[in-house]
């Protein structure tokens, strides 16, 4: 039931801004709000409904287990900030005339359109609805990136929308052939589940898992942004507004990186496990890597938040690749990146809010101009590259102490690349945050919604990188055990 | 039922043909109706296939693609070329012959791919692998938004066909989940293909006039 | 019995120092076939200082007054512990060689700061060559007590000169190598000839007599004392430790006499030679001296490695 | 005493906590002032309970084992070890960190009103709070924690005066180095936990697991570079000297005097307890030790920045530490513990001497800048009349570091002495070679560190003032000079009384390798016997010191108690003496610079500016520009960076901006990797 409810109240929210007048223009922000804060309470019914019974049965096609809840429930707090965020930053760029009110109404449309598909995409049970809700979340999104009509958002939505459909295409091809394996060994009934692939384990035929799992790799690979299919990942996440590109980065590529681990239990199940580890460490190593020396030379701050998302997009990989504690550690690394990454993008918002240029040599003496996001993008910063009190330092830790007894190489080249990130991301935010500022730039911050969001994301990612309540402990625990059992 | 192998196989056959075909006319125009035959092609065979393994849910496979793909789409993209007076083509980067010599190496590749993947052995599921690749192809190697649109089309009936041969169970949600949307992108696609033909002004939407967004 | 030693060894060094100064000028003299003055003219020159009025700059500081008391108490405390007649028992605290070292590191170190407090041009530029001729000799001086040290495993001067009279052979090539170091080191630190040269006050060659320019009176007589004294020091190291011969072991009186004497002969060998060397060659021209410095330097490192290899 | 042991460690750790959110609390509400003072006060009292915590531990000869909860992902993490060892640098972190914190609530009033008090209140509580975190970690992951922890938090101390350009780019480079470190440091950590499964330092130092020797060699070799980075051991420490002077200078002495010993601690962790047995490493350490110290000071001559040179000084003592820690490592593995023993003793000596006078310097140079405002010795002059209690603490530092009896740097050098003698003389014949160049290294680092002093006491002090900043110069509060004074009396208790301190430290040493003999040492006035080789009694050393000044004081009194002095100008032969014809302190040490040019490779720039540019006879001015490159930076770490840097470029084409390509890559990973699969 609470899955029911929480896919419709995105719809309802959608189709409420959708016929609100020209009048009312406070009551779509409040309903934006008020949606964002409904999906929370529901996601976390949701998640003590799983924690409950192990999985939350709505129909056959609607299913949740601990990892869909577990998601879904980062994916509501993100959503809420994201909401507070949009209301700040909407409002700062129509008093500075950027955009008209339509073009407001169509924001809070897509974004609750976006929701929708994120969260069906999240609680369904069966692989093709979950294709289906991540192609959903790529056409919300397509004209979310093209929201400045300016031509540089046209070109970065176009390669967006063309080459996630090819990806998609990719990954539905794979499902496809999952599914004609299932039914070549005789999978019953009208809809193939999760469930009743795994079931089949062992009997389906090798050659064709190997295919398939290898389509449905570089498909919704596309869509997680392991490199070399990220290409679109920095275009599309700098031309986006704040608070798409923040939940872009923050929260849909490990949707998309879910759907994969899914199909690898199945493939574990038939093939031999070492397979889908090498191909999924490959990736993680590779775009660690190449994003470390992107970020390195990177001249443009939102394109730097975009690369650091693939670097830690290769960390997760690479951990949900050793399996086993590993798993529970990239489960938590990919809780701390959702929570952080927005953190990042609100703050650097807020900066362009200010300094209105996305260059890094723009932007000087940050602290003494909007001295509360350039705390926050300092903290952030440290947080995101692994400094001590973050919870990212012990979970890059425990995913390295697990590679490095199998793969010490991939571990060390690991380790050199994070230093890489290190200093750009260190040479970049000095710039910008210490120094003198320009003096025709106003002090003072824009205003007071867009703080909220920054420090309510903060604070949980603070909390929960100290000290870990129970019930998330068990929720993510039970969540590993479901992609990792068998390494 | 051989009589229905023998059919498949030649709906596969012309399929392939047809994206081959795609990759070598000029013309936008001709690429847009050489898709709607594609696509009625498709159809005949999921209707054949309906037919072979007495399943309702196929035949509704059968009109929603006829449905979708043979009206839907080449109407929007028909009005859009002359609105926008977007006739003659996009250049490709390698010339003809060129291209003909890659698309035989595809082939030859979707070929030793293609006994992997069934033991039955059926004819048609190597010509769909080579369909699919020489699809990606095209949009590899022609220039223009409109190609590239065209291609995901055309990789999207290839897998659509593929699947169905190699018996992924197809019910009737899979089937109107895929319809719907595959007709939501074809919208998207075209109010984008609208909004750069608006943009950039240019008939054929030459990729080059937008690659920008570079680090530099 | 052994405060005795210690009162004893400090008044003699004291008291004979002015007469060595007053050697060395009698036999430069005699090389140059002038007369000279007696060779108790240091004796009346500091009793003259000791009584004169004293001239001190306006801005100098507490350092320009405390330097000559500290420097003179140096030379007093190194005194306190050399095997003068007899070899020291070993209780004497300053009797360690590493002690010696940086005791006269201390007093060079003062001498220096007092050099600079009058912010004189002179003054600075003696410090500054002072302190660099003193960092590069004390390579030398360390390695080559050091090479004894590790020649009778003993790191006391005391004990060292009872144990070196007693060696013999092929023990004496490694000891002849380290006395010519260590006798090198005796030149740079004590500004004689081929280093510094003591006798003028020309501001091109003056190292030692820079830094002492500006005093006057009771004070200056402390600082010529001083250095004469650490003159000695070195001459009895040189004599007592690198060719200990003639010391006696017994302290009866007429054997006492007996090493005295002996004594006597050796310094005033060891003074005719550092006269003779500063008639007889011309002073270093100062980017030189290292070459000097880095020559003892490796003498004693030889003088070393043949001990120990 | 018990009640102490158990709570100790944890209430310093909570004070400095407690200082450090309520100095953010404060400022938040914008009463920066008393944050500062708030701050500094709970930080002095951490360290006082500290102090008084390790001094237990060391005199009650027990080890206190803690175990709290976990911090978020990592359970049982919070695990604590304080035995001999850890006590002994705790209690030397503490007493300069009280010393510091006493000084800083009077030094920080200068920055009131220009940059945020309460911030730096709460990085300095978080910085003091993750030393004392290190030495006490007992596994590899809170090791590492609070490594990194303490280097963020002196990272933003070293940026504090973020409105300083040189001060940000120094913090980045520190930042940037001590990084690269812990990524060293890392790598070991992993390497090590793959080799024994597990990350508690117990196993390892049970010797439980043997490790292949290999693998033995790639661990300890991470391990060095990593703590060489944070010790500023000579090819890694072009951070040091331009972090410690851009940071406040209660700062830079804690992290000249303590933080950089926390590598020195984890070395005698690593290479004395956990691995021992490895006599290359030692003789490794010891030549890495030799070059510190003999360039360091070499570089320390050739500055005019007041803290650059006693930040390169810091790189200097660190040399010598290493010189004792590499010998004491070297006789335990060819199996001489007595030997091995005295070096450690010397060692750890040496660690608490520097961590004394270092920041006894550096508060006193602290407090010249603080008169001053600038940093440039050539402006100074003259200060002894203006500051003269600064004047006697830093001419005790200078004393003290140049090794001159009675201070405490000398009993320490005595002792890495007679240690490199005993090397020479009993160890094979390529050991003692090394010995030897240590020992000739340590020698000459002695007499240039005073000539270096001298420079910087005579420039900054004598003499009369070269610049109107230096004549308005003021002495600093009683605040400022109490900790000098603490300090400069233990320079001199720690020289004095070395008789007590020596078996105090040999009683650390004792507790960390059980072998080893003792120095069983009663009355002040007993000598510290080296196996009857080499004997010392400071104290009686001093006494006689003390009896010969007074002798010839009083002497001096009556013989010329008839003569008058007269006050007069220095004598100028007949020329107006102006301040510019004082020596300067580029002047001074030019000499030893054109000695040493083949290592320094000093560059003189002349220009000269002529009234008639055709003929140039008569030049209007000259110019000469004196400068030092950086010899390190253009051959080491600019190519290695620019490296980096290229193919960073070449990554970044990936970016093409052409959808074709782009659709390009997606299609050739896909058929790459379905013909990898299928051929295999």
């Amino acid at each position: 039931m609470t899955i029911y409810l929480l896919l419709l109240v995105p719809l309802l929210a959608a189709a409420l801004t959708a016929f609100t007048p020209r009048t009312h223009k406070t009551h779509i922000e409040l309903g934006a709000v008020g949606a964002a804060l409904a999906e929370v309470l529901l996601a976390l019914a949701l998640a003590g409904g799983v924690l409950g019974g192990g999985v939350v049965h709505a129909s056959d096609l609607f299913e949740t287990d601990a990892l869909g809840a577990f998601v879904a429930l980062f994916v509501s707090v993100v959503g809420l900030a994201a909401a507070l965020h949009s209301v700040g930053h909407l409002r700062e760029e129509v008093r500075k005339g950027i955009i008209g009110f339509s073009r407001v109404r169509q924001y809070f449309i897509l974004f609750h359109l976006f929701f929708f598909a994120m969260f069906s995409a999240v609680t369904t049970a069966s692989p093709v609805l979950m294709w289906a809700a991540v192609e959903a979340t790529t056409l919300a999104s397509a004209f979310l990136i093209t929201f400045y009509n300016k031509p540089s958002a046209l070109e970065a939505g176009w390669k967006f929308l063309i080459v996630n459909s090819v990806g998609l295409l990719i990954g539905f091809f794979g499902t496809l052939l999952f599914l004609s394996a299932a039914a070549a060994a005789g999978a019953s009934g009208p809809f193939v589940t999760w469930a009743t692939l795994q079931s089949l384990a062992g009997t389906l035929d090798p050659a064709l898992i190997k295919v398939a799992f290898i389509f449905v790799l570089v498909g919704f690979g596309t869509k997680v942004g392991l490199v070399p299919m990220h290409t679109w990942l920095p275009d599309a996440h700098s031309k986006a507004p704040i608070p798409i590109s923040a939940l872009l980065s923050g929260v849909l590529l490990n949707i998309a990186l879910i759907g994969i681990l899914r199909f690898r239990v199945i493939a574990d199940a038939n093939i031999d496990p070492l397979f889908s580890q090498h191909l999924l460490i490959g990736f993680g190593i590779v775009s660690l890597v190449v994003a470390a020396f992107i970020i390195l030379v990177q001249k443009n701050y939102k394109r730097l938040l975009a690369y650091s998302s693939i670097e830690h997009m290769g960390i997760i990989t690479i951990g949900f690749a050793l399996g086993g504690g590993a798993a529970v550690a990239a489960l938590f690394h990919m809780l701390y990146h959702a929570l952080l990454k927005p953190v990042l993008f609100f703050s650097a918002g807020n900066f362009f809010l200010k300094y209105s240029s996305t260059k890094i040599a723009n932007v000087r003496g940050a602290l003494s101009t909007v001295p509360f996001s350039a705390i926050a993008f300092l903290a952030a910063v440290l947080a995101v590259t692994g400094a001590p009190p973050s919870g990212v330092f012990f979970t890059e830790l425990a995913i390295f102490s697990a590679g490095i007894s199998a793969y010490p190489y991939v571990v060390l080249v690991a380790l050199a690349a994070l230093f890489i990130v290190f200093a750009g991301f260190m040479k970049h935010t000095s710039a910008m945050v210490f120094g003198n500022a320009p003096a025709d730039i106003p002090k003072g911050e824009a205003n007071r919604w867009t703080l909220v969001s920054v420090a309510l994301l903060f604070l949980i990612f603070a909390v929960t990188s100290l000290y870990i309540p129970e019930a998330l402990d068990t929720l993510i625990g039970n969540a590993a055990g479901l992609i990792s059992q068998n390494i | 039922m051989i009589f229905g192998i023998q059919i498949l196989a030649l709906c596969a056959g012309l399929v392939f043909l047809l994206s081959l075909v795609m990759n070598l006319v000029r013309k936008n125009t001709t690429l847009i109706s050489l898709y709607l035959v594609q696509s009625l092609t498709v159809a005949v065979a999921l209707v054949m296939l309906s037919s072979t393994e007495q399943s309702p849910s196929l035949l509704y496979a059968a009109l929603l693609t006829l449905g979708v793909k043979g009206i839907m789409a080449p109407t929007f993209l028909f009005r859009l070329i002359r609105k926008y007076t977007a006739h003659f083509s996009a250049a490709s980067y390698l010339s003809t012959p060129l291209s003909l010599i890659v698309l035989a190496a595809i082939t030859a590749f979707a070929y030793s791919v293609a006994p992997a993947l069934t033991g039955s052995g059926a004819a048609a599921v190597p010509l769909l692998f080579a369909a699919i690749f020489s699809a990606s192809f095209l949009m590899v190697n022609r220039r223009g938004a409109l190609s590239a649109v065209i291609g995901v089309l055309a990789l999207e009936n290839g897998i659509v066909l593929l699947s169905t041969i190699l018996g992924a169970a197809h019910t009737f949600a899979l089937e109107f989940t895929i319809g719907f949307d595959i007709a939501v992108w074809i919208a998207i696609a075209s109010a984008f293909l609208t909004m750069l033909y608006r943009e950039f002004g240019m008939t054929d939407t030459d990729m080059r006039m937008m690659s920008h967004l570079t680090e530099e | 019995m052994e405060w005795t030693f210690f009162i004893l060894n400090m008044l003699t060094v004291t008291a004979l120092s002015p007469l060595t100064l007053g050697i060395i000028r009698k036999v430069k003299a005699r090389a140059q076939n002038r007369s000279g003055a007696s060779v108790l003219q240091p004796y009346r020159d500091l009793i003259k200082l000791f009584h004169k009025d004293e001239v001190i700059s306006a801005d100098a500081s507490w350092i320009f007054s405390a330097a000559p008391v500290i420097v003179f108490a140096t030379t007093l405390a190194i005194a306190s512990g050399l095997p003068l007649f007899s070899p020291v028992p070993s209780f004497i605290p300053t009797g360690d060689l590493l002690v010696f070292v940086y005791l006269i590191a201390t007093g060079a170190f003062f001498l220096a700061l007092a050099g600079l407090d009058t912010g004189s041009g002179f003054g600075g530029i003696g410090s500054s060559r002072e302190m660099t001729i003193a960092a590069l000799t004390e390579g030398g001086l360390i390695l080559s007590l050091v090479a004894v040290a590790l020649l009778t495993g003993a790191a006391n001067l005391g004990i060292m000169s009872a144990a070196v009279s007693g060696l013999s052979g092929m023990a004496l090539l490694p000891l002849s190598i380290a006395a010519a170091a260590f006798s090198i080191a005796l030149l740079a630190e004590n500004a004689r000839y081929p280093v510094d040269n003591p006798a003028t006050h020309l501001e091109l060659t003056m190292v030692h007599e820079a830094m002492i320019l500006e005093y006057s009176g009771p004070k200056l007589a402390l600082m010529e004392w001083a250095s004469a004294s650490k003159l000695l020091i070195f001459v009895i190291i040189l004599g007592n430790v690198f060719a200990p011969w003639g010391m006696t072991q017994s302290l009866t009186l007429p054997s006492l006499g007996l090493a005295f004497l002996f004594f006597a002969l050796k310094a005033l060998v060891i003074l005719a030679a550092i006269a003779l060397i500063e008639s007889g060659m011309a002073k270093f021209r100062f980017f030189r001296v290292p070459d000097l410095l880095f020559t003892s330097f490796v003498l004693s490192v030889i003088a070393i490695l043949l001990i120990v290899v | 005493m018990s009640t102490v042991l158990q709570y100790g460690f944890v209430v310093s750790l909570e004070l400095y906590a407690f200082g450090a959110l309520c100095s953010l609390l404060f400022s938040s509400r914008g009463r920066e002032a008393t944050a500062s003072t708030f701050s500094h006060f709970f930080a002095a009292c951490g360290a006082l309970t500290g102090l008084v915590f390790a001094l237990a531990v060391i005199f009650s000869g027990s080890v206190v084992d803690l175990h709290a909860g976990a911090i978020g992902l990592a359970q049982n993490v919070l695990t604590f070890h304080v035995d001999g060892l850890a006590a002994f640098f705790i209690a030397t972190i503490s007493t300069v960190a009280l010393a510091a914190s006493v000084y800083g609530i009077a030094y920080q009033k200068q920055f009131l009103g220009v940059y945020r008090l309460g911030h730096f209140g709460f990085f300095y509580n978080t910085f003091l709070a993750g030393m004392l975190a290190v030495i006490a970690a007992d596994n590899g992951i809170m090791f590492l924690f609070a490594w990194e922890a303490m280097a963020v938090g002196s990272y933003f101390l070293v940026a504090f005066e973020r409105h300083d350009s040189h001060a940000v780019s120094a913090g980045k480079l520190y930042i940037l180095i001590s990084q690269l470190g812990a990524a060293f440091l890392f790598a070991a950590f992993l390497l090590l936990f793959r080799a024994t499964g597990s990350w508690d330092f117990d196993v390892l130092r049970a010797h439980a697991v043997i490790l292949p020797a290999m693998l033995e060699h790639v661990i300890l070799g991470l391990a060095l570079i990593g703590f060489a980075t944070k010790a500023g051991v000579i090819p890694l420490h072009i951070w040091l000297p331009e972090a410690h002077p851009a940071a406040p200078s209660h700062v830079s002495a804690l992290m000249s005097g303590v933080m950089i010993k926390t590598a020195i601690f984890m070395m005698v962790r690593f290479f004395v307890e956990f691995f021992p047995g490895h006599a290359s490493w030692g003789l490794v350490i010891l030549v890495l030790g030799a070059v510190s110290a003999l360039l360091g000071v070499l570089y320390a001559l050739s500055e005019h920045d007041i803290k650059r040179l006693l930040a390169f000084h810091s790189v200097e003592n660190i040399g010598i530490i290493l010189l004792g820690l590499g010998a004491a490592i070297a006789f335990f593995a060819y199996g001489i513990p007595v030997a091995g023993y005295v070096a450690l003793i010397a060692a750890l000596y040496h660690t608490v001497n520097h961590a004394l006078f270092k920041s006894l310097l550096f508060l006193s140079a602290g407090s010249v800048v603080h008169a001053t405002g600038t940093r440039n010795m050539e402006e100074y002059g003259g200060l002894i009349k203006r500051m003269p209690w600064t004047a006697v603490f830093f001419l005790t530092g200078a004393v003290a570091i140049s090794g001159l009896p009675p201070f405490n740097g000398f009993v320490s050098e005595w002792l890495t002495f007679q240690s490199l003698f005993t090397g020479i003389a009993a160890l094979p014949l390529p050991a003692k070679s090394i010995f030897l160049l240590g020992a000739a290294s340590l020698a000459f680092t002695g007499g240039l560190a005073a000539a270096c002093f001298v420079k910087a006491f005579g420039a900054t002090f004598l003499a009369r003032p070269r610049s109107d900043v230096a004549v308005h110069a003021h002495e600093s509060g009683w605040l400022m000079k109490l900790p000098m004074g603490f300090l400069a009396a233990l320079t001199l208790l720690f020289g004095v009384g070395a008789s007590f301190i020596a078996p105090a430290i040999g009683q650390v040493v004792l507790s960390l390798r059980g072998e080893g003999g003792a120095m069983p040492l009663v009355s002040p006035f007993a000598m510290i016997n080296i196996r009857d080789f080499a004997l010392l009694s400071m104290a009686s050393v001093a006494l006689v010191l003390i009896a010969a000044v007074l002798v010839t004081y009083i002497a001096i009194r009556v013989i010329s108690r008839h003569s008058r002095t007269r006050i007069a100008r220095t004598w100028d032969c007949g020329v107006s003496l102006t301040p510019r014809m004082e020596i300067t302190a580029t002047g001074f040490s030019r000499s030893i610079i054109t000695i040493f040019r083949g290592l320094l490779r000093p560059s003189i720039q002349k220009t000269a500016e002529y009234h008639d540019a055709s003929t140039r006879y008569f030049a209007k001015s000259r110019m000469v520009h004196l400068s030092m490159p950086n010899l390190y930076r253009t051959y080491l770490y600019d190519p290695a960076a620019s490296l980096v840097e290229r193919s960073a470029l070449k990554t970044r084409r990936i970016q093409t901006g052409n959808l074709n390509i782009y659709l390009l890559y997606i299609f050739l990973t896909l058929a790459a990797l379905l013909a990898s699969a299928l051929i295999s």
